[in-house]
C-alpha cells in the first residue's frame, strides 16, 4: 500500500520534473512545477509529516508558485528561443551533474541500503512541531523572520520603478507587482 | 726575571708630548676653516707657527735627551678604548728612536712649510694646501708618537689621507685626481696586511700597547721552522709597510704621486711619509729579530726594489719621475737595512735620506718653478747661470745621494753596505746588489744632473713641445704654475724658497758625521740594544785582531761602494756632457730594453690587466649583467609577465553568461565530490 | 469496520455531500437573484416553478446547451483547464467541513463529515489557495488584456486576504487548540461560541468575514468581474459551460466560507437536541443548515448593499488596516490566553 | 515499509532535474524555478531522513528551507522583472553585460 501510494507520487513528482526542463513555455512548465510540489506534499504525508505537507501546500504550491505565474504572466514571457551561447553549461556542466550523481547515488547505495521507512513512520503533529520550533529552534525562527523583512524590503525597492514616486509600502511583493502593473496600464 | 734593560720603559720623564701634534692639527684647523676669508699674511703666519712651535719643543726634548737618558712618557693617557680585556688609550711615547724621526718630521717639514709659502702663493686654494700640510704634519707625529699599534694605525691613515689630499690637490686635473685615487687605494690594500697584523698582535698577545706586547714577544722563542705567529706578523706588518713605503709590490702610486704640487714631494713622498713603514719595522724590530724568515723577506724586497726602482730611473725624462724612482730605491735600502736587522742603520739612512732627497725635490721645485713649469729635463740646460744657488745646493745633493763621502749619502749608504755584508742575517748578494744599485743611483742623479745644469738652454719661452711624452702633464702644469709663462729667461727663485734650499744643503753635508763612529748607533742603542752590532762595542773585547780585521775589512767595502759612486760620475759626465749623442744611440740599439725601461716594464699596464680590468669586467658582465639583470630582474619580470599570461587565460572563464558558470559550477562539484568519494574508498 | 464498510460509507457520503453542495450552489445563485431582487423591491424569478424555485434548473440547462466558443487566440490547453481546476479546489474544500454530530444507521455508527483531519482548517486554507490558480490561469490563457487585467487583480486580491485570512483564524486555534474543525465545534459547546468570546471572538470574526469576501470575490470586493470595468474580468472569453463552472467555483467557495465561519465562530452544529436519537443526529445538521442559510443571505444581503471597492482603496484596506488588525487581534487573544487559560480554555 | 533509499533516489532525481534544468534552459524565470525544484528535492530528503531518524528537527529544517526559498523568490523575482525593465528579454544567454 505504502509502496503503491509512494510510487504513484514519485512518479508524478518525476513526471512532473522532467515535464519542467522538456516544456519549451514557461507557463507549462511553472504548472509541472506547481504538480510536483503537489504530489511532494503526498509524499510528505505518507511519510506522516501532515504538517509540513499543509505549509508546503499553502507556501510553496499557494504563494511562490503565484508568484512565478505572475510574473510569467506580467512579463508574457514568450517561448524559449534556441540560443545556443554557451557550449561550457552543456559540454562541462551536464557531463559534470551525470558524474556527481552517479557517485552519489553509488555512494548512497553502499552505505545506506538497510534503513528503511514506514508508513506515518514519524507523525509530524502540529503540535510536536509548534513545540520544538518555538523551543529548540527559536533563534533561527527569529533570524527566519528578520530575513523575510529584509526580502520584502529587497524586493519592494528592486521592482519599484526608478522615477516613480510612490512611496514603496511594506506590501507583499505580489501586491506591490500588482500595483505596479495596475500603474503601467494606466500609462499605456 | 729582571726587566729588560732595552725594552721601552714606561716611567719617563713627564712631559706634554700631546702638544705637539695638536699644535699642526690646530693649524690645519683654523686655516682650513678661517682660511678662504683670512689673508694670505695670516694663512702663512699661521701655518709656519704652529709646526716652527712644535719643531722648538721637539727640540728642547731633544735638549734634554741622550742615550742613556729614559724615554718621555705622556703619562696623562686619556680612556680611548675598554672593549673586555683589551684597552687601547691615547698614550703618546718619546724615546731614542721616535725622537730621531720627531726630529726629522718637525724639522724637514717645518723647513717645506716655508718652502711651499713661496712655491704656492699666487694659487688660489693656497689656505686650503697650507691647510693640508699642517694635518698631515699631525697625523705623521700623532704616527711617530704613538705608543699603541692603534694610535699608529690612525696616524698611519691620516697620512695616508692627507697624501690623498695633497696628490689630488688640483683636482680640477684629472690625472692628478686619478694619481690621488690610486695612491689611496694602494696604501689601502698595504693597510689591509697590517691590521690583519693587528688583530693577531690581539688575539695573540691581548693588548696592541708597545710594552706589553714587546715584553710578551720578547719571552717567546725566535720562531725558525715554518711560519710561525710572529713571523705571519711579521710578513704582515711587511706588507703594510710597503703599501706606504712603496716597496716592490704596492710601489705603483709613488711615481704617479708626482702630480702634486712639488712641495708635496718632497714633504711626503721623499722625506716623511714614505719612511713610516721603515719607522715602523723598525719600531717593531723585536718581532722581526725573532723571525728571521720574515727578516729575510724584509731585505729581500728591499734590495729588488731598489735595483728595480733605479734600472727605471735611468730612462726617465721627468725630473721629478727621476726623484720618484730614486726615493723608492733610496727605500728599497732603508729596508733592505731592516731586513739584515741592522736597524740603526736603516734609521740612519732615513734621516740623511729626507735631507738630500727632500733638498733635491725642493731644488727640483724651485727649477721648475724657474723655467715656467717645465718638467722634462731634455727641455732645461745650462741652468747654471740662471739659477746658481739652486745649481750648488742641487749639487751637494747630487753628491750626497751617489755617496761621495764626506756627505751624509756616503756615510748612511756605506753603513747599510756594510752591515749587509756583515751581519748575520745579511749576505753577500745584498751587498753585490747594494753596490750596483749605489753605481746606477750615481749615474741617473748626475745625468739629471748634467742634463738640467750643463750644457745650452733647450727649453724655448713660448715653444710647446707637442711630442713631448708627458705632454698633457706639462701642458695642465703649464695652467697651474701662473707666473711661468712669458718670462722668457729662467730666473732664481726667491730667498723664501732658497733658504729652506741652503739649509738643507747644509744638513745633507753635515748629517753623514752623526755616523762618524757608530755615534747614531750608539744613540739607537737603548732601542734596538743592538749588542750584535759589528764591532761588538758591548761585545767582548778579547779578539783585538778580529776586530781589527774588520775595521779593515769594512774600509775596503767602503772604498768599493765609493768607487762605484765615482764611476757612475764619470759615466754620467761621458755621455751627457762630453758625447751628448752617445745616449740616443745606445737608447736605439738597445731599444727593447730601453723601451721597455721607459715605460716602466709596463708595470701599471700588467696591474691594470691583472687586477682592474678584471675587477672592472667582471662587476660589469657578472655581477651588473649577469646577476643583477639576468638573474634577479628577470625573475621578477618574467614573474609578473607569467601572471599576465595565466590571468589572460582565465579571463575567457568569466565570459559574463550564466549558464557558463552554471557549468564550471558543476564541473566543480563533480569533481570535489569525485575526490571526497575517492578519499573515502581509499 | 472493515475497509470495505468504510469505503462505502465514505463514497455514499461524498456523494450526499456533494449533491447537496450542488443543489445548494444552485439554489443560492436562486436565493441570491430572489433576495437581491426584494432588496431591490421587485420579484425576481417567479415564473418557473412556484416562487421561481425551477429557476436555476432552468439556467443549468440553458449552460449546458449554450454554444460554447472557444477563441483561436486563446492558450487552448490552458483555458480548457483554469475553469476546471476552479471547480475542482472550490468542491474538495467541503470534504472537511463536519456538519453534523454523529449517527448511528443500523449498526454503524459514522461522523456527520466526509473525513476528519486533524490538520482539517489547514487543508481548507491549502485549497482556499490553490484556487487562485483557476482564476490568475483563466486570466491568462484568454490572452486578451481585460481578462489578464482581471485575472491578475484577482488572484493579487485573493493573495493579500489569504494572508489576514490565515492570521484572524489564529485566535481560534488558540482557544480550540487543535485545526481539527471537530475539535473546534465541540470546544464551543454550552453556547461557548467563539463569536462570544468578547472582544477578541467577535474581531476575528469580523477580520475573516471580510478577508473571506474578498477571497471570494465577492460584495465590495468583486472587483474582478466589475462590469463596468472590466467586461466580465476574467472570465470575460468564457462562455457556456466553462462559464458556469466559474459561477459554480464562486459559488460552492461562497458555501465553504458560510460553513467555516458556522463552524469556527457559531458552534456549529451546536443547539438544543432533543427528541428520539434519529432526530438527535438529525437536528445537528438542521442547525447547521440553518446558520449556514444565515450566511448565505448575509452574503447576498452584502452584495446588494455595499457599493464597489476601488482597487487601490482595496488594496491599502486589505494591507494597512485588516492585516495589523488581525495581528494586534492575535496578539492579544495569546497574551490574554497565556495570562489567564483557565477563564479563557475549555478542557 | 520502503527502503530509505528509495525517497533519497526520488530526491536525488528531483535535484538533477533542478541543476540540468538550470543548465538547459534559457529562459531566466525556468531557470529560478528548477532552484525552487532543487530546494524541494532537498525538502523531501530531508523528511525522508527525519522519518527514518524519528526526529522531528529534520521536518523544522524543512520550514526553514521553504522560508528560505519564499524570500529569495521575492527577491530574485524582483530581481528578473527588473533585468527585464531594462533588458527587455528574459533570455539568460543576452544578459551577460559582464561579457569580455
Amino acid at each position: 500500500m505504502h509502496l503503491i501510494l509512494f510510487l504513484f507520487f514519485g512518479g508524478i513528482c518525476v513526471a512532473g520534473a522532467v515535464n519542467l526542463l522538456l516544456q519549451r513555455h514557461p507557463i507549462n512548465s511553472a504548472l509541472s512545477l506547481v504538480v510536483v510540489m503537489a504530489s511532494l506534499a503526498g509524499e510528505y504525508l505518507l511519510l506522516g509529516a501532515e504538517f509540513v505537507a499543509a505549509i508546503q501546500v499553502i507556501v510553496y504550491a499557494g504563494a511562490i508558485m503565484v508568484l512565478f505565474i505572475f510574473t510569467i504572466m506580467l512579463l508574457n514571457a514568450g517561448e524559449e528561443e534556441r540560443t545556443g551561447k554557451s557550449r561550457v553549461a552543456i559540454m562541462l556542466g551536464v557531463p559534470g551533474v551525470a558524474i556527481a550523481s552517479v557517485l552519489v547515488a553509488w555512494v548512497l547505495l553502499r552505505h545506506s541500503g538497510t534503513g528503511d521507512v514506514a508508513l506515518f513512520a514519524l507523525p509530524g503533529v502540529p503540535h510536536d512541531i509548534a513545540q520544538l520550533l518555538f523551543h529548540d529552534f527559536l533563534l533561527p525562527f527569529e533570524i527566519t523572520s528578520i530575513l523575510i523583512l529584509i526580502a520584502i524590503m529587497g524586493a519592494v525597492v528592486l521592482a519599484s520603478k526608478p522615477e516613480s514616486i510612490a512611496k514603496p509600502s511594506a506590501a507583499e511583493p505580489a501586491e506591490q507587482e500588482a500595483r505596479e502593473l495596475v500603474a503601467s496600464g494606466r500609462e499605456r | 726575571m729582571t726587566p729588560n734593560p732595552y725594552l721601552p720603559i714606561d716611567s719617563g720623564p713627564i712631559a706634554d708630548l700631546w702638544l705637539i701634534p695638536v699644535l699642526p692639527l690646530a693649524g690645519a684647523a683654523i686655516n682650513g676653516m678661517f682660511g678662504r676669508r683670512s689673508s694670505k699674511t695670516a694663512i702663512t703666519t699661521i701655518a709656519l707657527v704652529f709646526p716652527g712651535v712644535a719643531f722648538a719643543l721637539a727640540l728642547w726634548l731633544a735638549s734634554g735627551f741622550s742615550s742613556a737618558s729614559a724615554p718621555y712618557v705622556f703619562d696623562k693617557s686619556v680612556h680611548w678604548i675598554r672593549a673586555g680585556n683589551f684597552q687601547a688609550d691615547f698614550a703618546f711615547y718619546l724615546d731614542q728612536l721616535s725622537l730621531v724621526m720627531l726630529l726629522v718630521v718637525t724639522g724637514v717639514g717645518f723647513l717645506i712649510h716655508i718652502y711651499s709659502v713661496g712655491y704656492m702663493t699666487e694659487d688660489d686654494g693656497y689656505y686650503r694646501f697650507m691647510s693640508y700640510l699642517n694635518l698631515f704634519m699631525f697625523f705623521m707625529l700623532t704616527l711617530v708618537l704613538a705608543k699603541n699599534y692603534l694610535l699608529m694605525f690612525i696616524g698611519w691613515e691620516g697620512v695616508g689621507l692627507a697624501s690623498y689630499l695633497l696628490i689630488g690637490f688640483w683636482f680640477t686635473k684629472d690625472s692628478a685626481a686619478a694619481a690621488g685615487k690610486k695612491a689611496f687605494i694602494v696604501n689601502r690594500i698595504g693597510d689591509f696586511g697590517f691590521l690583519i697584523a693587528l688583530f693577531l698582535i690581539i688575539q695573540h698577545f691581548h693588548s696592541l700597547d708597545f710594552t706589553a706586547v714587546f715584553e710578551q714577544v720578547a719571552a717567546k722563542p725566535t720562531e725558525t721552522a715554518g711560519v710561525g705567529v710572529l713571523t705571519s706578523i711579521g710578513l704582515l706588518l711587511m706588507v703594510g709597510a710597503a703599501g706606504k713605503s712603496a716597496q716592490i709590490p704596492l710601489y705603483v702610486w709613488l711615481p704617479d704621486a708626482m702630480e702634486g704640487p712639488t712641495p708635496v714631494s718632497a714633504l711626503i713622498h721623499a722625506a716623511t711619509m714614505v719612511t713610516a713603514g721603515v719607522y715602523m719595522v723598525a719600531r717593531s724590530h723585536i718581532i722581526f729579530e725573532r723571525a728571521p724568515g720574515a727578516l729575510t723577506v724584509v731585505a729581500v724586497i728591499g734590495t729588488l726594489t731598489a735595483l728595480f726602482a733605479a734600472t727605471i730611473g735611468i730612462a726617465q725624462t721627468d725630473i721629478k719621475k727621476v726623484l720618484a724612482y730614486s726615493t723608492v730605491s733610496q727605500l728599497g735600502y732603508m729596508f733592505m737595512a731592516c731586513g739584515v736587522a741592522a736597524f740603526s742603520a736603516g734609521i740612519f739612512h732615513l734621516m740623511t735620506h729626507a735631507f738630500f732627497k727632500g733638498l733635491l725635490f725642493l731644488a727640483a721645485g724651485s727649477v721648475i718653478h724657474g723655467v715656467g713649469g717645465e718638467q722634462d729635463m731634455r727641455k732645461m740646460g745650462g741652468l747654471r747661470k740662471y739659477m746658481p744657488w739652486t745649481f750648488w745646493t742641487m749639487t751637494i745633493a747630487t753628491f750626497a745621494i751617489a755617496g761621495i763621502p764626506p756627505l751624509a749619502g756616503f756615510f748612511s749608504k756605506d753603513e747599510i753596505l756594510w752591515m749587509a755584508y756583515i751581519s748575520p742575517h745579511g749576505s753577500r748578494v745584498f751587498w753585490l746588489i747594494g753596490v750596483i744599485t749605489a753605481f746606477i743611483t750615481s749615474f741617473y742623479m748626475f745625468r739629471l744632473w748634467f742634463m738640467t745644469f750643463f750644457g745650452e738652454y733647450r727649453g724655448g719661452p713660448a715653444t710647446h713641445d707637442v711630442t713631448h711624452q708627458s705632454a698633457d702633464a706639462h701642458a695642465m702644469h703649464d695652467k697651474h704654475d701662473q707666473h711661468g709663462h712669458g718670462h722668457g729667461e729662467p730666473h732664481e727663485s726667491p730667498w723664501v724658497m732658497l733658504g729652506p734650499l741652503v739649509v738643507l744643503a747644509i744638513l745633507s753635508f753635515v748629517g753623514g758625521w752623526v755616523g762618524i763612529h757608530r755615534g747614531f748607533d750608539r744613540f739607537l742603542a737603548p732601542v734596538f740594544h743592538s749588542q750584535e752590532v759589528a764591532h761588538g762595542s758591548l761585545a767582548t773585547a778579547d779578539e783585538e785582531a778580529a776586530i781589527a780585521a774588520l775595521e779593515k775589512q769594512e774600509l775596503i767595502l767602503t772604498g768599493v761602494s765609493v768607487a762605484a759612486g765615482v764611476l757612475g760620475l764619470y759615466l754620467a759626465w761621458l755621455l751627457y756632457y762630453r758625447r751628448r749623442d752617445l745616449p740616443d744611440k745606445i737608447a736605439a740599439r738597445l731599444n727593447g730594453l730601453y723601451d721597455a725601461v721607459v715605460n716602466k716594464y709596463y708595470v701599471d699596464e700588467l696591474y691594470a690587466s691583472l687586477f682592474v680590468k678584471p675587477l672592472v669586467e667582471g662587476s660589469s658582465v657578472i655581477l651588473w649583467k649577469g646577476v643583477d639583470q639576468r638573474m634577479i630582474d628577470a625573475t621578477v619580470n618574467n614573474a609578473a609577465r607569467e601572471a599576465r599570461h595565466v590571468s589572460d587565460n582565465v579571463r575567457h572563464m568569466q565570459s559574463g553568461n550564466l549558464r557558463s558558470y552554471a557549468g564550471w559550477v558543476a564541473a566543480g562539484g563533480a569533481a570535489v565530490i569525485g575526490y571526497m568519494v575517492w578519499m573515502g574508498v581509499r | 469496520m472493515s475497509i470495505l464498510t468504510f469505503a462505502i460509507i465514505s463514497i455514499i457520503k461524498s456523494v450526499a455531500v456533494v449533491f447537496v453542495l450542488l443543489t445548494a450552489v444552485a439554489y443560492s445563485v436562486w436565493l441570491e437573484r430572489k433576495v437581491s431582487a426584494r432588496i431591490q423591491n421587485r420579484w425576481g424569478p417567479t415564473k418557473v416553478g412556484p416562487f421561481g424555485l425551477l429557476q436555476p434548473l432552468a439556467d443549468g440547462v440553458k449552460f449546458i446547451f449554450k454554444e460554447d466558443l472557444t477563441q483561436p487566440y486563446v492558450y487552448k490547453t490552458l483555458y480548457i483547464a483554469s475553469p476546471i481546476i476552479a471547480v475542482v479546489f472550490a468542491i474538495t474544500a467541503i470534504s472537511v467541513i463536519p456538519f453534523g454530530n454523529s449517527i448511528t444507521i443500523g449498526p454503524i455508527t459514522t461522523q456527520l463529515q466526509i473525513t476528519d483531519l486533524n490538520i482539517g482548517l489547514l487543508v481548507v486554507l491549502g485549497i482556499t489557495s490553490m484556487g487562485v490558480y483557476g482564476v490568475a490561469l483563466a486570466g491568462w490563457s484568454s490572452n486578451s488584456k481585460y481578462s489578464l487585467l482581471g485575472g491578475l487583480r484577482a488572484s493579487a486580491q485573493m493573495i493579500s486576504y489569504e494572508v489576514s485570512l490565515g492570521l484572524s483564524l489564529i485566535p481560534v486555534l488558540i482557544l480550540a487548540g487543535s485545526f481539527s474543525l471537530r475539535e473546534i465545534v465541540n470546544k464551543q459547546q454550552h453556547l461557548h461560541w467563539n463569536f462570544f468570546y468578547l472582544p477578541f471572538g467577535t474581531i476575528a470574526f469580523f477580520i475573516y468575514l471580510i478577508s473571506a469576501y474578498a477571497e471570494t470575490n465577492r460584495t465590495p470586493f468583486d472587483l474582478p468581474e466589475a462590469e463596468s470595468e472590466l467586461v466580465a474580468g476574467y472570465h470575460t472569453e468564457y462562455s457556456a459551460m466553462k462559464f458556469a463552472m466559474f459561477f459554480m467555483a464562486e459559488y460552492s467557495n461562497m458555501v465553504t466560507v458560510a460553513c467555516l465561519s458556522t463552524l469556527l465562530f457559531f458552534g456549529g452544529w451546536l443547539g438544543p437536541v432533543f427528541g428520539p436519537p434519529i432526530l438527535q443526529s438529525l437536528l445537528p445538521v438542521m442547525w447547521f443548515c440553518l446558520k449556514v442559510f444565515f450566511f448565505m443571505f448575509l452574503y447576498v444581503w452584502v452584495r446588494w448593499t455595499l457599493p464597489r471597492f476601488r482597487y487601490d482603496q482595496l488594496m491599502a484596506f486589505g494591507w494597512k488596516f485588516l492585516l495589523p488588525a488581525a495581528i494586534v487581534n492575535l496578539v492579544l487573544t495569546a497574551l490574554v490566553v497565556a495570562w489567564k487559560p483557565e477563564i479563557w480554555l475549555v478542557h | 515499509m520502503i527502503p530509505l533509499f528509495f525517497y533519497l533516489g526520488l530526491s536525488g532525481i528531483l535535484f538533477v532535474c533542478g541543476v540540468l534544468g538550470f543548465l538547459i534552459k534559457r529562459n531566466i524565470i525556468t531557470i529560478f524555478m528548477s532552484i525552487e525544484l532543487m530546494l524541494n528535492g532537498v525538502n523531501l530528503s530531508f523528511v525522508a531522513f527525519a522519518a527514518h531518524w524519528h526526529a522531528l528537527s529534520g521536518q523544522i529544517f524543512v520550514f526553514f528551507v521553504m522560508v528560505v526559498a519564499a524570500a529569495e523568490a521575492a527577491v530574485g523575482l524582483a530581481i528578473i522583472i527588473a533585468v527585464y525593465r531594462t533588458r527587455e528579454t528574459l533570455n539568460v544567454d543576452q544578459v551577460n553585460l559582464l561579457k569580455l
